[in-house]
């Protein structure tokens, strides 16, 4: 895709930057905080203008995407089984199909580790456990192109590592677009990792990592690429810095 | 019988009190149904919309004031008077009898309250030049919903627009009484307090005539029996029964025109020249034009 | 103090108070009554009172079920679409500003003297807090909602019905509110159409007769009608947007 | 289409509509007058009208002064204490179900003919949506902004003007501009307390005298007045509160 | 301090429990999403009833504390740097003082990046920078106890390495409790580790890495420390899961 530019109050954000999503594979996105990270993930999702999104099937992106935004924007009235089915109440249902979903929806919640609060109202979750039932309702709309901004910012290691796992199961072939801040996390899941960074923002890179993702962070080879990364993201950061 | 009875809807010129006697009457005794009428009285909250509803045919007949009636058939509503009600005039100007206003001349540099009738300002205006006074050298005030109890309370010294009939009595229950001034001595010229107008296209209905013969009979009947009258009239609704209503009944009686549907058309020239000098008419059409007597023409 | 002796203190302390007013501002009984006579009246003419109150009563039920559905309807309606919101919203305001007088022959002419007319004059009072309430409401969706349902494919019309009013509910609550204050106003001034029963009614023709007291016995009635109906539309809207946290402590409490 | 002429065009709209009903219906002159003849009664009543009209809009104008002022106070009276809450709150409800006409002596009793009378009376009728708006407002703050200024050490003072009262700004603006929609008829209304002057009472006189033209006339005076002052008070809540996002497309733009 | 106990519809959080932060010690508060590590915090900053919490001054802490929170609690009507001396300006200071605090929260806004965004709405803000905002309140409050839940959450590698210096440099020698999710933040930041596990919930531990903070994660003896570590929150994890 494309970007004639993007301006907030005067900053330029993006000036004549292209950015290409490889269909099936994990695009990881990194950058320092505030060089614009989300405002490409809303570009590409459409929700601000100035882009021009152009898919290799010539199809345009309705219907094909899902979108995990920096926060869970979960509905306060619904409860959290109802919020991961949401997408699938505003585009209307059958009862009988919404029975279904919910089915799938509670089998979902489970692996996230929310079986027991399905029906509890978002107010009663923690952070985490808010962010958790916002991932399920991207999982639940089981688009082919799926957008997260720092889906797992809220978790511990442990949980963390375990929904990594089950994300990387459920969108594998997807075409993803992973915002994160966590080098090893992208190292983990990443095919192509992208760094932000400049302003006017472009992301420079890929890197790529070798096998298939989940991969283990343990091993040397990722450890050098890390390396490598970190090295690039404290260009970028420094970038930014005398940016602005 | 009723089922046979032709519908009649009268619109009163306000809720329901003594001034209405004969149409009470008429209907609690009979008199109505015995003209074959069946009658219903609706009582509006604004003196104002009874001729509008008459003249937008959504009534028969309504209560209404003769000079009103002037300025309503100037303003051309297609009303005509078809009988009278209550034949001298009721409205007053109202001081405390134990107030500083002997006579009219002492209103000078004082507060009238009014309740906005139209016309006050044209009654008062007369009352006060025979006693060469003019309008401004009073301060007139709209007390609009409470007449007495501004006089009474000494926030005006005087009042135009009370019915002699009501606020008097009114006055006197609250231990505070009133003098009036009538505007007939003051030199307006005497006029019919309440009236019945009906639409011009329907004079030739039939149910005009029976129900002015149901209501003359009313009114004789009521100023033979005014006890048996009062008990009856009391009865439809309790909020009547009180001694004001007593009073006023008492009051209002000798005032009720004895033959509702004759026409003094000489009273109602007198007016329409009158309302013409203070600026309120610009012509004086034909009595004939919007007051008639129907029973004086022969039957068809 | 149990809740159901606190209002009845409430009440005590009030009439109180309203006692000591009336002596101390020294007013005329044609004025102002006391509650001692105003309770007389209300004794003696309980039967003739509470069946004008049962009218009333009646008026006031419909006025605000119709009020707040059309106040409701116009609100989303507007929200809906910016020509009714073009058209539609002067109407509205306007209609706030017709003096009863200058509706009433039309109302009649419409309605004839019935219920009807009454109960729509009551609803052109009651229903403008509710419309602009809920639209301020629907215009304030959190815009992440939005977006989300926007990727999410969502008809505008799902966006409405399914995050904007429920979103807006909080506001169509407080805007009930305010339909529910003034709902016995509107009532009464409903009467003034024309009518020969109700509490308007009766009170405009005691004050036309100088019974005051029987006029404040009446006007005593309706306003316990309004606060009743005030606190049970102020609970159940409460109740509704129960997920809307209240942050006043001792709004808790009854 | 210019933001100039958008205006003028609803209004063309709206005058032609009047005329179809009235063609339509056959409504008679004197119960809805068609705009033409009430335009020609304005023009050649022209200055009558303009010199009641000033009167109303200095009362209309004080009203809602007063009114917002009365109405935001009493709000953050209640949101801040709870004893104001149980003994003001009812007050506040049953003066809504007050008529005019039961409190118009007391009010001239107390404030004589003047100006001062008529006002208060508006300011009954205005104050009430802007303190029910406000108080929700105040009561729905964020409860994470209220628990981070405790740790703060925040008086209950300073969590009151410094958060639920910057909170509660846009659920001011939306009272206020219910206000604004009721503040023409709270003055006509005024106008009944006893006056001689005002659109309210020029529409009672004309209305005596059949006059129906002019009183349509003066009415639609009032109306043009409602719709500014709405306009006005809208726009200008929408500045103030310019942090709060809106989200109806169509709401930016005039 | 200690909780009697903490109930949230029918869970029961926390039992008889005690914790005790030591005086001018980071503490550390590790644990899996949903244990209940805020709820622990609120308890202490006095925000949820049943806590019992004593000083060893015998002082209470009206005055005392400074609470970062999950979310980030800025006040949108208020630009950054308001939000940042908000504090004081709860508490109430003349307009000279007041000038005063602005230079200074201008400086700290400087040192976590802000500098340009001083004026700004939060609204204009990215996640990100939102929760700098944030602990730049936080900080400006210089308060002898510091609580921060997850106060790097949203932050890149680089950004967060380097604010992490910056709260270690200017709250050190506080009483500090720091609620997160990385293990070796804390093991880079804390004197003192616990990993909050099971229903109802105890601290375990402390673990307690050598050496002054910051320390470098790359360190021998803090990787066996981690390894411990993911251990111990490895149990946790699955105590929570069958108690759930
Ligand atoms: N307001 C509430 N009502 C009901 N239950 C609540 C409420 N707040 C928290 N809980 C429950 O308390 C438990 C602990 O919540 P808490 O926020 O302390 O977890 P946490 O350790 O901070 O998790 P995270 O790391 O995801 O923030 C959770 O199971 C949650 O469901
Ligand atoms: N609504 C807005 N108005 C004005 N400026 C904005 C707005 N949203 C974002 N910005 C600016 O755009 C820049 C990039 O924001 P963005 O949210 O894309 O950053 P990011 O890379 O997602 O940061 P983070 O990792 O902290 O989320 C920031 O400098 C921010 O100030
Ligand atoms: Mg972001
Ligand atoms: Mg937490």
């Amino acid at each position: 895709m494309g970007v004639r530019r993007l301006v907030y109050d005067g900053t330029v954000l993006f000036e004549n930057m292209r950015f290409r999503l490889e269909g099936a594979l994990w695009t990881c996105l990194l950058g320092p905080s505030g060089v614009g990270k989300t405002s490409l993930l809303r570009l590409i999702a459409g929700l601000a203008p100035g882009a021009l999104v152009v898919t290799d099937d010539g199809r345009g992106l309705e219907g094909r995407v899902a979108l995990m935004a920096q926060q869970d924007l979960l509905l306060p009235w619904l409860p959290v089984i109802e919020n991961v089915i949401l997408g699938y109440r505003l585009r209307g249902t059958t009862r009988a199909e919404r029975r279904r979903l919910r089915d799938q929806a509670r089998e979902l919640l489970a692996r996230v580790g929310l079986e027991r609060h399905a029906e509890a109202l978002p107010a009663a979750l923690s952070g985490g456990m808010r962010q958790r039932a916002a991932l399920a309702r991207t999982l639940m709309e089981d688009r082919p192109i799926v957008l997260m901004d720092e889906p797992f910012s809220a978790l511990d290691a442990i949980t963390r590592h375990r929904l990594q796992e089950l994300a990387a199961g459920l969108l594998a072939g997807r075409t993803v677009l992973l915002v994160t801040h966590n080098p090893l996390e992208a190292l983990r899941l990443g095919h192509r990792l992208y760094v932000l960074s400049g302003r006017p923002a472009t992301p420079r890179g890929p890197l790529l990592p070798k096998g298939p993702p989940p991969r283990d962070p343990a091993d040397q080879a990722l450890l050098a690429l890390e390396a490598e990364l970190l090295r690039e993201l404290t260009r970028s950061a420094a970038l930014l810095e005398e940016a602005s | 019988p009723a089922a046979a009875a032709d519908k009649l809807t009268v619109v009163l010129d306000w809720f329901v009190n003594p001034d209405h006697a004969p149409l009470v009457v008429a209907r609690e005794k009979g008199f109505f149904e015995g003209e074959g009428l069946d009658v219903e009285l609706v009582a509006p909250a604004d003196p104002n919309d009874p001729p509008k509803l008459v003249a937008a045919k959504q009534a028969d007949i309504a209560v209404s004031y003769q000079p009103q009636l002037h300025l309503q058939v100037q303003e051309g509503l297609p009303l005509v008077r078809i009988g009278t009600l209550v034949a001298t005039p009721l409205n007053s100007l109202v001081v405390l009898k134990d107030g500083p206003v002997k006579r009219i001349e002492d209103l000078k540099g004082r507060k009238v309250g009014f309740s906005v009738g139209g016309f006050e300002d044209a009654l008062l205006g007369a009352m006060l030049a025979r006693h060469g006074l003019k309008l401004d050298d009073v301060e007139l005030v709209n007390v609009n919903f409470s007449l007495s109890p501004s006089v009474i309370a000494g926030q005006v010294d005087g009042v135009i627009g009370a019915f002699r009939n009501f606020e008097l009595n009114q006055m006197d229950l609250a231990g505070h009484p009133g003098r009036a001034f009538y505007p007939e001595e003051e030199g307006v010229p005497a006029y019919d307090e309440l009236i019945y107008v009906a639409h011009k296209d329907g004079l030739a209905r039939p149910e005009l005539r029976r129900f002015l013969a149901a209501v003359e009979q009313a009114t004789l009947w009521t100023l033979n029996h005014p006890d048996e009258a009062w008990n009856l009239f009391k009865a439809t609704d309790k909020a009547l029964d009180d001694e004001l209503n007593h009073r006023a009944w008492n009051a209002t009686l000798p005032r009720l025109a004895h033959s509702p549907a004759a026409l003094d058309d000489g009273r109602y020239r007198r007016f329409a020249v009158f309302l013409k000098a203070q600026g309120l008419l610009k012509a004086e059409p034909p009595v004939a034009s919007y007051a008639v007597d129907l029973l004086a023409e022969k039957q068809p | 103090m149990s809740r159901f002796l606190r209002p009845l203190v409430t009440a005590a302390g009030i009439l109180l108070a309203w006692e000591l007013l009336v002596r101390a501002a020294g007013l005329p009984p044609f004025i102002l009554p006391g509650p001692g006579r105003v309770l007389t009246a209300l004794a003696a003419q309980h039967e003739l009172i509470l069946r004008h109150a049962a009218v009333t009563l009646s008026e006031i039920v419909l006025g605000i079920l119709l009020g707040s559905l059309f106040g409701a309807a116009s609100a989303v309606l507007i929200a809906a679409s910016r020509h009714a919101r073009r058209w539609l919203m002067p109407l509205l305001v306007v209609s706030q500003a017709l003096p009863v007088f200058a509706l009433a022959p039309l109302l009649v002419l419409w309605l004839g003297y019935g219920m009807a007319s009454k109960v729509a004059m009551a609803v052109i009072i009651i229903f403008f807090p509710v419309t602009a309430a809920f639209l301020d409401g629907l215009r304030r969706t959190e815009p992440g909602w939005i977006e989300l349902a926007r990727v999410m494919d969502a008809s505008a019309f799902a966006i409405l019905t399914r995050i904007r009013i429920p979103a807006a509910l909080p506001a169509l609550a407080s805007g009930l509110r305010v339909a529910a204050a003034v709902a016995p106003i509107g009532a009464v001034v409903g009467e003034w159409v024309g009518s020969s029963a109700g509490l308007g009614y009766l009170m405009l023709h005691a004050n036309a007769r100088m019974q005051v007291d029987l006029m404040f016995a009446a006007l005593l009635v309706l306003a316990v009608m309004a606060l009743a109906l005030w606190l049970a539309v102020d609970r159940g809207a409460r109740a509704v947007v129960r997920w809307q946290p209240e942050t006043l402590a001792h709004d808790h409490q009854g």
